[in-house]
């Protein structure tokens, strides 16, 4: 991450807000800060709250020199207000798990959003799905896996039901959050979302996972994948017969852009 | 180039062009055959060296085709002649 | 009075107080234009996050963007609301002919002084502004409608 | 590690010779190339350093009037009828008198237009015939690729292949130049030819050179004509913006006053000229490039870019590139000069070449068979770990 | 030196030679009449750069034989460009001289019984036999 980059937020956020980068994709960049945006400090200190103290995220999207900068200030406002959109609208449909928006400066492409997950036991890493399949490597078909797969494929059922689309569903993109006990997962990273009632975008959500649990899990891959998908279907199938009919659209579309191979998805 | 004798092709064209010698004609077929024609029920053509004649049999479903699929045939046929000239 | 900074804009204070059992409501509405601070129909608003969540897009869109309204207090109101139409959104969110909880609110430059007095024209009871209060005097339907 | 001293030279020589033939669009290429046999490329993953040296390197383009495009059936006429002359000038420069001497003749076997492609197979595969000379057929984009590795010596870098019939963003991995993102639907070359069309730009050398030029002369670059911006993931689309901006280039070219953003409302006066619209146009489509690579790169983490094909001489297009790379992790973009960018004989005879060295030639001409579609990541990539 | 020649058939035509003269200039040339740019370009301004190339000459300075035969069919191909596209103007002829009279026929008959709607698209379904 250049230091540039970094300078250039510290100066926007000001030295009130330390902050922790985390990780730098193609457009943005992530950072972690216990300081929230805009609360007093005193009213969060929730009775349970263990020894660290809360988190938040903040995603945010430098500027690009090498774009005009009138095109760079509108795809920046356009793309940081879609997204904070999605995460709001998202967080209103029963039983999808996805981060609380906290707050959104479009002016600026910097978005505040709720920190979920934590580091998982003996260093595996930060709980994501893929860190977390890694943990269970040496018992990989036991009961938790399965659970929490099925619970993967609900998710991601709930966000298609819904006619909305993830765009970049990678296993580093589904967080495992403890909920009073076991573990959540909740989709996380809608920079590339959109609403969609295309099958086409669907399957090649699906694809997209599909061929990043073979990319790193690749001996259990069938398995899991199978039970993601179960979990997904479990979704549509409670929805009667409209339901099995649109599931039959998307599992027939996987099915193509699985054999198109769908270059984008072609994961390192 | 198999023939595909199916449907019948009225509109006839026999081709006969003497190369030099009968390794040209061979050449010449060699280069012309892997090509497929486009649409084999309007149009259809063979190839045959007869010694150092090139023999080349057209056969189309109306003029038209006929015209096209000759004429853009010869043009390959002056390309082969024209490689050869310049560099045997 | 809850005394605040957005650790963002530092260079803005932020004071609030809530009010409960106010008398002088009608008196006030008629002075509304006047006042330094802003006056908010409490039972609108459930908990301190709703609120300064409001401040901080106030102080957001009048640094990069531009102000909507009058000033930053009036802005704060604007914020409240999730439409734009700012009519609406005074009258939603502004005080009543029969409010009795008001919450006080000012923001502005840290050289500027804010003496406690502040909110002295309000004849009511001033109670600690806290989650639990305003989630005791929250009027649900008031904010169901607000699309 | 790879050996690509597979299939050995001819009779004995230390060094392979090859002669490259392309003609998938409006240039005609022909180029001779030469490797030395080198024990270190026998075991090593070297393909980039093959060094290459280049004989000749001619080319004649298919050049029609302003406002014009090219058809299939003219371009072929142009290359049939210029073929032989330019492989004959080919081989005096390289001063090759007897060409049965070459280890093979490699020609482009697709993508592109049908009728130029076969107009140049009917004649390789003579010169094969007669010269007794094995044949390899190539992925155009392949060519581009390796040319681009060669000249530049970039190691692993993500490919943006910009032309006028191809828009691809490609990473290579396990023998495969995989195709992260393109176009959905027309090619950047062919938006800007379009685009060039409509305002009547000039074709000679090239409508996008002339677009560039027109470009730099914009005298207000701080305000861009807005236009639609539309990337998707990791593709793009431009049929869209060409669309609108085409709209916006016929009322500019017609005087057509009643459109706001060009005219005036009151006096009509021109607010916007032909500079302006090429400046935003190029603005608003490299940006798109730009982004599509860095997410590909974002994806492999890499950190560093080859531009090939035609547009890719741009210099507003490798100037956004590299300032995108220096951003990440202080990267570089690697571009050639049109002498290779643009399409060519030698790309194709180093492509070919690797191809030859690991014994992947042509024994039945049934397989030379030219064809429009060829995805570059159909090839497998011997040479390459 | 034989010349190349060619023989055409078709359901009207019974048999019809090509042959080649050499003597006569269309035969001397490698630039064919039929093979030139396409009509839109050359209405655009275009100036013809890519003519086929010159005939080659041996040591003594004569034509080659492969050079002589490539402007022979060169010839040949014109006579055949120009024979069937003539053929092709036949057919249409007589395909329109049928539509016209089927056209007339069809007015007749409107007139006759005072017919609905308008038979337009009659003229396309006339399928060429």
């Amino acid at each position: 991450m250049s230091q540039e980059v970094i300078d250039q937020i510290a100066a926007y956020l000001t030295s009130n807000i330390p902050i922790v980068p985390i990780s730098q994709g193609a457009e943005a960049v992530v950072f972690t800060t216990n300081v929230h945006p805009y609360e007093p400090i005193n009213a969060k200190t929730s009775p349970n709250d263990q020894s660290t103290k809360t988190k938040y995220v903040i995603k945010y999207r430098p500027h690009k020199k090498y774009r005009h900068p009138s095109i760079d200030r509108a795809l920046t406002k356009h793309r940081t207000l879609g997204e904070s959109k999605i995460l709001a609208k998202l967080s209103q449909l029963p039983g999808l798990h996805v981060p609380k928006l906290i707050a959104t400066d479009v002016y600026n492409g910097c978005i505040w959003i709720e920190f979920l997950g934590e580091d998982l036991p003996d260093s595996f890493g930060f709980s994501n799905l893929k860190n977390y399949l890694w943990m269970h490597a040496s018992d990989p078909y036991c009961d938790d896996v399965k659970k929490t797969l099925i619970k993967v494929g609900h998710q991601i059922g709930l966000l298609h039901w819904n006619d909305y689309c993830h765009g970049d569903l990678t296993t580093s993109n589904v967080v495992l959050h403890q909920d009073n006990g076991h573990w959540e997962p909740y989709l996380i990273d809608f920079g590339l979302g959109s609403t969609s009632t295309l099958v086409e975008d669907k399957g090649v959500d699906l694809y997209v996972l599909e061929r990043a649990i073979i990319s790193t899990h690749s001996r259990f891959a069938a398995k899991y994948n199978e039970w993601i998908m179960q979990g997904f279907r479990s979704v549509y199938e409670d929805e009667g017969k409209k339901g099995q009919q649109k599931m039959k659209d998307i599992l027939k579309r996987f099915e193509e852009v699985r054999l198109r191979g769908r270059k984008r998805s072609m994961l390192g | 180039m198999k023939s595909v004798r199916g449907s019948d092709l009225p509109y006839v064209l026999y081709l006969e062009i003497p190369f030099e010698t009968a390794a040209q004609a061979n050449t010449a077929v060699k280069v012309l055959s892997p090509d497929p024609i486009l649409k084999p029920q309007d149009f259809h053509v063979r190839y045959v060296a007869d010694g150092s004649k090139l023999c080349v049999d057209f056969e189309s479903v109306d003029d038209r085709v006929l015209r096209v699929g000759v004429s853009s045939i010869i043009e390959s046929i002056k390309t082969v002649v024209e490689t050869i000239d310049e560099f045997s | 009075m809850l005394r605040h900074s957005i650790p963002q804009f530092d260079s803005y204070q932020i004071c609030a107080s809530l009010f409960t059992d106010v008398e002088n409501t009608r008196e006030l509405r008629t002075e509304v234009a006047s006042m330094p601070f802003a006056m908010i129909d409490a039972s609108c608003i459930g908990s301190l996050e709703q609120l300064f969540c409001a401040v901080y897009k106030a102080i957001l869109e009048s640094t990069y963007n531009r102000l909507r309204t009058k000033n930053l207090n009036s802005e704060c109101i604007l914020s409240l609301s999730p439409t734009s139409n700012i009519g609406e959104a005074f009258k939603r969110f502004g005080i009543k002919e029969d409010s009795k909880d008001i919450l006080c609110l000012t923001v502005v430059n840290n050289t500027e002084s804010i003496p406690d007095t502040l909110f002295d024209d309000v004849k009511g009871q001033q109670i600690e502004l806290s989650d639990e209060n305003l989630e005791s005097r929250i009027n649900l339907d008031l904010i169901k409608k607000v699309r | 590690m790879v050996n690509l001293n597979q299939y050995p030279p001819k009779n004995g020589r230390n060094y392979y010779l090859a002669l490259g033939l392309e003609g998938s669009a409006n240039k005609l290429g022909v180029g001779i190339v030469k490797h030395p046999l080198l024990p270190k490329h026998a075991d090593s993953d070297l393909s980039h350093h093959c060094e290459m040296e280049i004989l000749s390197n001619v080319r004649d383009t298919y050049v029609t009037p302003p406002g014009e495009g090219f058809l299939p059936r003219d371009t072929a006429r142009h290359h049939r009828n210029w073929a032989v002359r330019l492989v004959r000038l080919a081989l005096k420069e390289a001063g090759i008198s007897d060409p049965s001497e070459l280890d093979t003749i490699c020609f482009t076997k697709g993508p592109g237009m049908g009728a130029p492609l076969h107009s140049v197979v009917v004649m390789a595969r003579t010169l094969s015939v007669m010269w007794d000379v094995p044949l390899v057929g190539v992925n155009h984009c392949v060519g581009h690729i390796e040319m681009g590795r060669e000249i530049t010596k970039a190691e692993n870098p993500v490919v943006l292949y910009v032309s006028g019939g191809n828009t691809q963003v490609i990473a290579y991995s396990e023998n495969c130049y995989r195709i992260f993102g393109e176009t959905l639907d027309i090619a950047i070359g062919n938006c800007l030819d379009r685009f060039a069309r409509t305002l009547r730009i000039p074709n000679e050398p090239s409508p996008g050179y002339n677009i560039e030029q027109l470009a730099y002369k914009c005298k207000n670059k701080d305000c861009l004509v807005e236009l639609p911006y539309t990337v998707k993931g990791m593709d793009l689309s431009m049929s869209g913006i060409l669309g609108y901006v085409d709209s916006l280039a016929k009322d500019l070219f017609n005087k057509n006053t009643k459109n706001k953003l060009l005219f005036d409302s009151q006096t009509g006066q021109q607010l916007v000229t032909v500079e302006d619209l090429c400046y935003s146009l190029q603005e608003n489509l490299f940006a798109m490039l730009v982004e599509i690579t860095e997410r590909a790169m974002a994806h492999v983490n890499s950190n560093q870019v080859l531009i090939v094909g035609g547009v890719g001489c741009n210099v507003r297009l490798q100037e956004m590139m590299a300032s995108m790379c220096r951003d990440r992790s202080n990267g570089q973009v690697h571009a050639t000069d049109e002498r290779f960018c643009i399409d060519n004989g030698v790309m194709i005879a180093q492509a070919g070449l690797l191809q030859f060295r690991m014994g992947n030639t042509i024994n039945d001409l049934a397989e030379t068979v030219v064809t429009q579609k060829f995805r570059t990541d159909e090839v497998y990539v011997a040479w390459r770990e | 030196m034989s010349l190349p020649l060619a023989v055409y058939k078709s359901p009207n035509v019974e048999e019809h030679r090509f042959q080649v003269d050499p003597s006569q200039d269309r035969y001397n040339t490698t630039n064919g009449t039929t093979t030139g740019p396409s009509a839109y370009v050359l209405e655009a301004g275009q100036i013809d750069k890519d003519k086929p190339s010159e005939p080659k000459r041996n040591e003594k300075g004569d034509f080659t034989y492969l050079s002589k035969l490539r402007m022979q069919l060169t010839g040949l191909q014109d006579d055949m460009n120009e024979y069937l596209t003539h053929q092709m103007e036949l057919a249409k002829n007589k395909k329109l001289k049928q539509a016209d009279e089927q056209r007339i026929r069809g007015e007749i008959d409107k007139l006759l019984d005072g017919g609905d709607g308008d038979d337009e698209s009659e003229e396309e379904a006339k399928k060429d036999t």
